[in-house]
């Protein structure tokens, strides 16, 4: 049985009390504000938790001090409650708000690409920095990956000031289709959840199989608000793939898939993204229909592998929050400290410097692994992992890619 | 009769001097870029009166052809593609595209008894979704179609910052709208329209063409669904997912007209004010103030205020329903003009 | 497999998941029929029965039971969360829709919503539970598992086609509702009381009708059958969420005014349409074009047959 | 010229047979009564003459003319036209994709001007060999399913009431049925609704036929509502009305559209003696006007003063029918209405 989560939750308020005593105490230079926008409501709710008490746990470590200067944190949400997830009118509501507060050096957000399409041009114009510790669409940041005029579009005043700690999709479906001709796979049937996140994957997962000799024998698209996938499940029974790729989240039904397949009787094998690496997937799926024919790529070492400043994290996390840590809360927690080390080596305390600072972060050592942001604002860390799930846990396979 | 201002002429007033007001407040009370989401809404929301509140249709599925409407402006003016015909052309060519929109759905639909219409307006809300999100050649599915032109009254194109001048913008083409929507009221097609709502039979042996009729009340709906889509993709530079557009904006569109006064111009502004007052500024100040405290981000669900949001929006519902049957401000149907 | 067995399975998991659309949208049907009314919250009451069959699998451990115990499990989860959201419909009347009896019908539908919203932010704060079977409420708002409570294997050993209990279940729970549902309404004195009020309340009053009365209890039976329908569809579908209630209110919408919304074999025939033309469209066309093809079968069949397959035509009274 | 006659009118209700076989003819400045007991099948008759029902067989003419649409060659034609229409545009939807990438997407070239001409002339060629191929099965079931609805919902509108209406036929209804929201000046205008030609623009823009026919049709609509003796409470809600002004305002609303038929059903229900003598003055003065009157009335005083003609049913079927004289003294009548004596 879990620990009761009570004990946590006191933890959490005697030490977010004790920070802002803290920070009360001692003579402070100013105030400089951190904003997050993510979708607090509706079905991201989980993950978002988990990136936000990343982002606490970073502030709690410089205990919400850099150099004298007063570090205050804003989650806002850019959910509203009737669209049950992010809503375009809330998310440049959000950006707009940052822009007009003086004190605000960095935007963390945004969890959804789409999200960050609106953010990114009022963000540029007022040059804060914004690091996303979840967006994977490669057009926001990579020319002739999206469309003709992206990413130019998103940076009006053309410098780049949209940074990302996490490995864009191109690069996570290519090593994934590489890892599946790994494991034998002479047919893939391929679904999609018709999202931004899970169709961008799924199209390169799709391009690099054929390239690389694996037969793709199916492309769909979901509707993942869908009861259940039986019918679905017959139609690929009929071509029989030895592997079945879903480009999607726990958010987008990847658990109800997995039930469906067994269900339905299908032996092979099941991949997804890291949109599925948290264990609400399992608890969604049941650990009897995902234990030994799942695998799960993930940008980055996973909780058990980290070391150096990896562990130290992963043990202070359990610590603060009396749970085992998620792998979004480790995006959550690097995002933080990427913003807090560049305050810390900004030469002037304002969003210029903090940028520029941001801008020329190298050999950052980080959650994952020793990184630095390239010329499109992309972490230079291509190291991606393999897990798949044996008796109800995820276990580490091999690092993939670089 | 000494002219006395009228409910509409001082919700119009007030809304126009709110901004010089702002100037004074500190920056944390402006809520001017929240009162534009009003204005917005209000005018899908005036669209949706005349269907529903007008000649009693009830329409489910508004918030598809808002997306029609912002599809539609969108590839006619985004650089990605080749029609580029510019803020002013594109969104008065929403009008028209709207109106097809809504014959189109309308036509094989209107002789229907009301509850079915309903639902085929809710099942057409959730196909355009559908449709918008698989069609990705024209509309890029998910990822939207941006940049999305804005005006550019006064040399350069208008970008998020000129708050002002969206402000005023949105203000302007709300007063057009609410002057068209008298000017149908108070006409032969609003008596027309009433009258069916009435009783339709009694209307049709008097001689009413009821199916135009109908059709010119949804085809009009949909056309001004349609123009605010176009603005608000203009605003955001981006039409943004297909899903953005989805039930639960039908829902608020639907709740602004009956909680404001189903039927009556001012109820619907009263209603927006309040929806999207109680949506975007409440809610999130709220919020705020509970994060403020330290309270929320922890294990347990019921400490994060935003997981309320669904019970005090739910709750406003049944509240002022029950309280108030007929709406903030019921109509007072014009009596003396003919 | 051959085409033809394609098609069979096709057929099973079309009539199957058409089952359990057709159970949710009798619920509709019979509030509609007697109110005018499209009550928006059934879909969330719906879906609240699903996680109270949850919770009691839960604090009773139902997991670890013998196979023959677990019958009996089912068999009380089934009542449970029948009674449950029957009382709860209930409730909703009394609490939300009496007091505007008299007001207009979109009053009446805008506090349906408002119902439905408060229904699915219950739905949020359940999925909290401290509870193992929640997962520990870590991940309140993510979809829960449901434990396969019956077992998966091919009732018709090794040929193509699959047939799993589950296909069964649901068949052996449904068409003794409807049957039992079709016998209340055409033979008992309360029938005759609930089609009386649906033809004119008024009148029906002045018979000496218990209206207020008569359409609580009707309000208890949708509710009922609502719950019924979560239990079977969490057996079947092994997943429930807080937002399950949305999708699952709609396919029941649309098949009501299928079949012609107040006839309660309507409902069914619409339910089982929608199920067997989702299946048979998944398998010949796209997955994603068949919320749309669903879609322009209603709107054709309501071209050709305005008030539905089986609706009655109401003559305007004049 | 009969202003309206209908021959051998049935209408049947599934097994229930409400009228059987009824045949009549009103002349011209006539005032023409159908009387007969409760249950008679009156007013169903009057709901089929006035397009409410279908008759299940029969044919009802107004000034000689069958009131129903027929299927002329102009609607043949539009419904080809609809059909042809729908499927090209089926055809367009299921390949837009294709049609859209060869048209646009590959000529196009960012930032640079597009060359139109290339581009249509791109879509027309896919556009045109699309029907070569598969193309053929979608527009056929794109023509099948347009042409269908077409021809159901055009079949569905043949005989609307509001086409008899506007064919010079207005009625009152046994049950008032008046626009109760709406003021009496409003509930007349809208039954002049179907002689005013401003349409939609000229509402929105207030364009000067607007504001003539304003006025022109204000004007008539408060004349008439004199003509009934409601002069005083003009702008009042048709709702607020005691009884016997409602009957006179409905009244008064189906004279609005200057019909040349009029037709009363049960218009004396309800009044006091006096009100029944004003109101008999009142069809007169519409008779005298040049209107046609068919009234169903049980009011004998009423019945037997003012019609010219009178018509007798009696479940559904057509038992007698000549001058008042004649009726009072048919002994069929009396029955129907009394009761047999019984002997001894």
């Amino acid at each position: 049985m879990k620990k009761p989560s009570l004990f946590a939750f006191t933890l959490v308020v005697t030490s977010s009390l004790a920070s802002t005593l803290a920070a009360q105490s001692t003579e402070s230079k100013g105030t400089l504000t951190i904003l997050s926008s993510l979708p607090r409501t509706g079905s991201a709710n989980a993950q978002t938790t988990t990136i936000v008490n990343g982002i606490k746990l970073a502030l709690s470590e410089v205990n919400g001090q850099v150099d004298g200067w007063t570090i205050e944190y804003k989650d806002l949400d850019d959910a509203s409650p009737q669209r049950g997830n992010w809503d375009p009118a809330v998310e440049a509501q959000n950006a707009n708000s940052a822009t007009k507060d003086a004190t605000c050096v960095g935007y963390i957000g945004t969890f959804n690409s789409g999200a960050a399409k609106v953010a990114m041009p009022i963000l540029n114009r007022a040059g804060i920095a914004m690091v996303s510790p979840a967006n994977t669409y490669p057009g926001l940041t990579k020319p002739g990956k999206g469309e003709k005029n992206e990413p130019m579009v998103y940076r009006p005043t053309g410098t780049i000031n949209y940074f990302r700690i996490v490995p864009t999709d191109d690069l996570q479906g290519v090593v994934a289709a590489d890892w599946a001709k790994q494991l034998g796979v002479k047919k893939v049937f391929i679904l999609n959840d018709r999202e931004l996140y899970g169709k961008g994957i799924a199209e390169v997962f799709r391009d690099q199989s054929t390239s690389i000799g694996i037969e793709v024998v199916g492309y769909e698209g979901t509707d993942s608000k869908a009861a259940n996938y039986r019918s679905l499940v017959t139609k690929l029974k009929a071509v029989s793939p030895d592997l079945v790729y879903f480009g999607g989240t726990t958010q987008t039904n990847a658990g109800q898939i997995a039930k469906d397949l067994r269900a339905g009787g299908y032996e092979g094998m099941y991949m997804v993204p890291d949109g599925c690496f948290e264990q609400a997937f399992i608890e969604a799926a049941g650990d009897s229909n995902l234990n030994g024919k799942t695998f799960i790529t993930f940008g980055g070492l996973p909780p058990d592998q980290l070391t150096g400043t990896g562990a130290k994290f992963r043990d202070a996390y359990r610590l603060k929050y009396g749970s085992e840590m998620e792998a979004y809360a480790a995006y959550g927690y690097e995002a933080a400290r990427v913003i807090l080390q560049a305050i810390a080596t900004a030469k002037t305390k304002d969003r210029a410097g903090v940028l520029a600072a941001v801008a020329a972060t190298k050999d950052f050592d980080g959650v994952l692994g020793k990184w630095s942001f390239d010329s499109n604002g992309d972490t230079s860390s291509r190291v991606l992992s393999g897990q798949t799930v044996t008796d109800g846990k995820f276990a580490f396979v091999k690092v993939l890619g670089g | 009769m000494r002219w006395r201002p009228g409910p509409i002429v001082c919700i119009v007033g007030i809304a126009a001097i709110l901004p010089l007001v702002e100037l004074v407040l500190p920056p944390a009370a402006h809520v001017s870029e929240a009162v534009r989401g009003v204005f917005l809404y209000a005018i899908l929301a005036l669209g949706l009166n005349i269907v529903t509140g007008y000649a009693g249709l009830l329409n489910l599925g508004i918030a598809a052809f808002m997306a029609i409407g912002a599809y539609g402006f969108a590839i006619l003016t985004c650089e990605i593609y080749p029609f580029q015909v510019g803020f002013w052309p594109g969104i008065l060519l929403t009008l028209p595209i709207g109106a097809l929109a809504g014959f189109l759905l309308g036509a094989p639909t209107l002789r229907l008894r009301g509850d079915y219409l309903a639902i085929v307006t809710l099942g057409f809300g959730e196909i355009v979704q559908d449709v918008l999100k698989n069609l990705e050649v024209v509309t890029k599915g998910t990822q939207g179609i941006n940049p999305v032109p804005a005006p550019a009254i006064g040399g350069t194109m208008w970008t998020a910052d000129d708050e002002y001048k969206w402000y005023y913008l949105f203000l302007a083409l709300l007063v057009v709208v609410i002057v068209a929507i008298r000017n149908l009221e108070r006409s032969r097609l609003g008596r027309a329209w009433f009258s069916i709502r009435e009783d339709e039979l009694a209307s049709r042996a008097m001689g009413i063409r009821v199916e135009r009729i109908k059709m010119l009340a949804f085809s009009a709906a949909a056309a001004l669904a349609a123009f605010a889509g176009g603005l608000s993709a203009s605003v955001l530079s981006s039409t943004g997912e297909p899903s953005n557009y989805d039930f639960q904006v039908s829902i608020l569109a639907l709740c602004i007209v009956i909680v404001g006064g189903i039927g009556s111009i001012a109820g619907v502004l009263v209603g927006a004010l309040v929806m999207i007052g109680l949506n975007s500024i409440v809610l999130v100040k709220a919020t705020a103030a509970l994060e403020a405290l330290g309270i929320g981000g922890s294990a347990n669900v019921l400490l994060s205020p935003n997981n309320w949001k669904y019970l005090i929006f739910g709750l406003a519902l049944v509240l002022a329903v029950r309280l108030k049957p007929n709406g903030l401000v019921p109509p007072r149907i014009e009596r003396r003009a003919t | 497999m051959e085409p033809y067995e394609v098609f069979l399975q096709q057929l099973v998991t079309g009539l199957s998941n058409g089952m359990i659309i057709a159970l949710i949208a009798l619920g509709y049907t019979m509030v509609y029929g007697i109110i005018e009314l499209i009550n928006f919250a059934h879909g969330d009451v719906f879906m609240l029965g699903a996680f109270l069959a949850l919770t009691l699998l839960g604090a009773l451990g139902m997991e670890a039971w013998a196979p023959g115990w677990q019958l009996a499990g089912v068999v009380l989860m089934l009542v449970s969360s029948a009674a449950f959201c029957g009382s709860f419909n209930w409730s909703l009347d009394r609490l939300a829709y009496r007091p505007l009896r008299r007001a207009s019908k979109l009053s009446l539908l805008v506090s349906a919503i408002g119902c439905s919203f408060i229904c699915t932010n219950l739905g949020l704060f359940w999925g909290g539970a401290p509870m193992e079977v929640f997962a520990g409420g870590v991940a309140a708002a993510a979809p829960k598992d449901f434990p396969q409570l019956i077992p998966q294997y091919n009732l018709l050993g090794e040929s193509a086609i699959r047939i799993v209990p589950a296909d069964v279940a649901v068949l052996a729970v449904t068409l003794p509702l409807m049957i039992a549902l079709v016998y209340l309404v055409k033979r008992t004195r309360l029938g005759r009381a609930m089609r009386a009020v649906a033809q004119d309340s008024t009148a029906a009053a002045l018979m000496g009708i218990p209206v207020d009365r008569v359409i609580g209890t009707t309000f208890f039976i949708g509710g009922a059958l609502g719950g019924f329908a979560s239990v079977v569809y969490a057996l079947y579908n092994n997943t429930i969420g807080f937002q399950m209630g949305y999708r699952a209110g709609m396919d029941a919408f649309t098949a009501a005014v299928l079949g012609g919304i107040g006839s309660l074999p309507g409902a069914v025939l619409g339910g089982l349409l929608i199920g067997c033309v989702r299946s048979m469209s998944d398998q010949y066309v796209e997955l994603r074009w068949t919320n749309t093809i669903v879609f322009g079968i209603l709107v054709l069949i309501l071209i050709f047959r305005p008030s539905g397959l089986l609706g009655s035509t109401r003559r305007e009274k004049v | 010229m009969t202003a309206l006659s209908a021959q051998r009118i049935t209408m049947r209700f599934g097994g229930l047979v409400a009228v059987q076989d009824v045949s009549f003819e009103v002349e011209r400045h006539q005032i023409y009564a159908v009387i007969g007991p409760n249950g008679a099948g009156k007013t169903t008759l009057f709901n089929a003459i006035t397009g409410i029902y279908e008759p299940t067989s029969g044919v009802v003419r107004f000034a000689d003319r069958v009131v129903c649409a027929k299927f002329s060659s102009r609607v043949a034609l539009r419904m080809c036209v609809a059909t042809i229409l729908c499927a090209l545009s089926t055809v367009f939807a299921v390949n837009i994709q294709e049609l859209w990438q060869l048209a646009i997407v590959d000529n196009y070239v960012y930032a640079q001007p597009f060359p139109w001409s290339e581009g249509v002339s791109d879509f027309v060629r896919a556009f045109a060999d699309l029907f070569g191929t598969s193309g053929v099965i979608t527009a056929l079931a794109g023509a099948l399913a347009g042409g269908g609805a077409a021809g159901v919902l055009w079949w569905r509108s043949r005989r609307t009431p509001d086409l008899i209406a506007r064919s010079g036929v207005a009625r009152t209804f046994q049950n008032i049925r008046l626009f109760n929201e709406l003021s009496l000046v409003q509930n007349v205008l809208v039954g002049m609704d179907h002689r005013m030609r401003a349409g939609f623009w000229s509402a929105l823009f207030r364009l000067p036929r607007f504001h003539a026919e304003r006025k022109h049709f204000h004007a008539e609509a408060m004349e008439l509502l004199e003509f009934v003796g409601l002069a005083d409470r003009v702008h009042e809600a048709a709702g607020s009305l005691p009884y016997g002004f409602r009957r006179r305002l409905e009244i008064a609303r189906a004279l609005a559209g200057k019909p040349a038929l009029l037709l009363l059903d049960e218009p004396a229900a309800g009044m006091n003696p006096s009100e029944i003598v004003g109101l008999m003055t009142l069809i007169r003065r519409v008779r005298d006007a040049g209107t046609t009157v068919v009234l169903i009335e049980h009011h004998m005083r009423l019945v037997m003063g003012v019609s010219d003609r009178i018509l007798v049913l009696q479940y559904g079927r057509q038992i007698a029918e000549g001058t008042p004289a004649e009726i009072r003294a048919n002994p069929a009548c009396v029955e129907a209405y009394l009761g047999t004596e019984t002997h001894g």
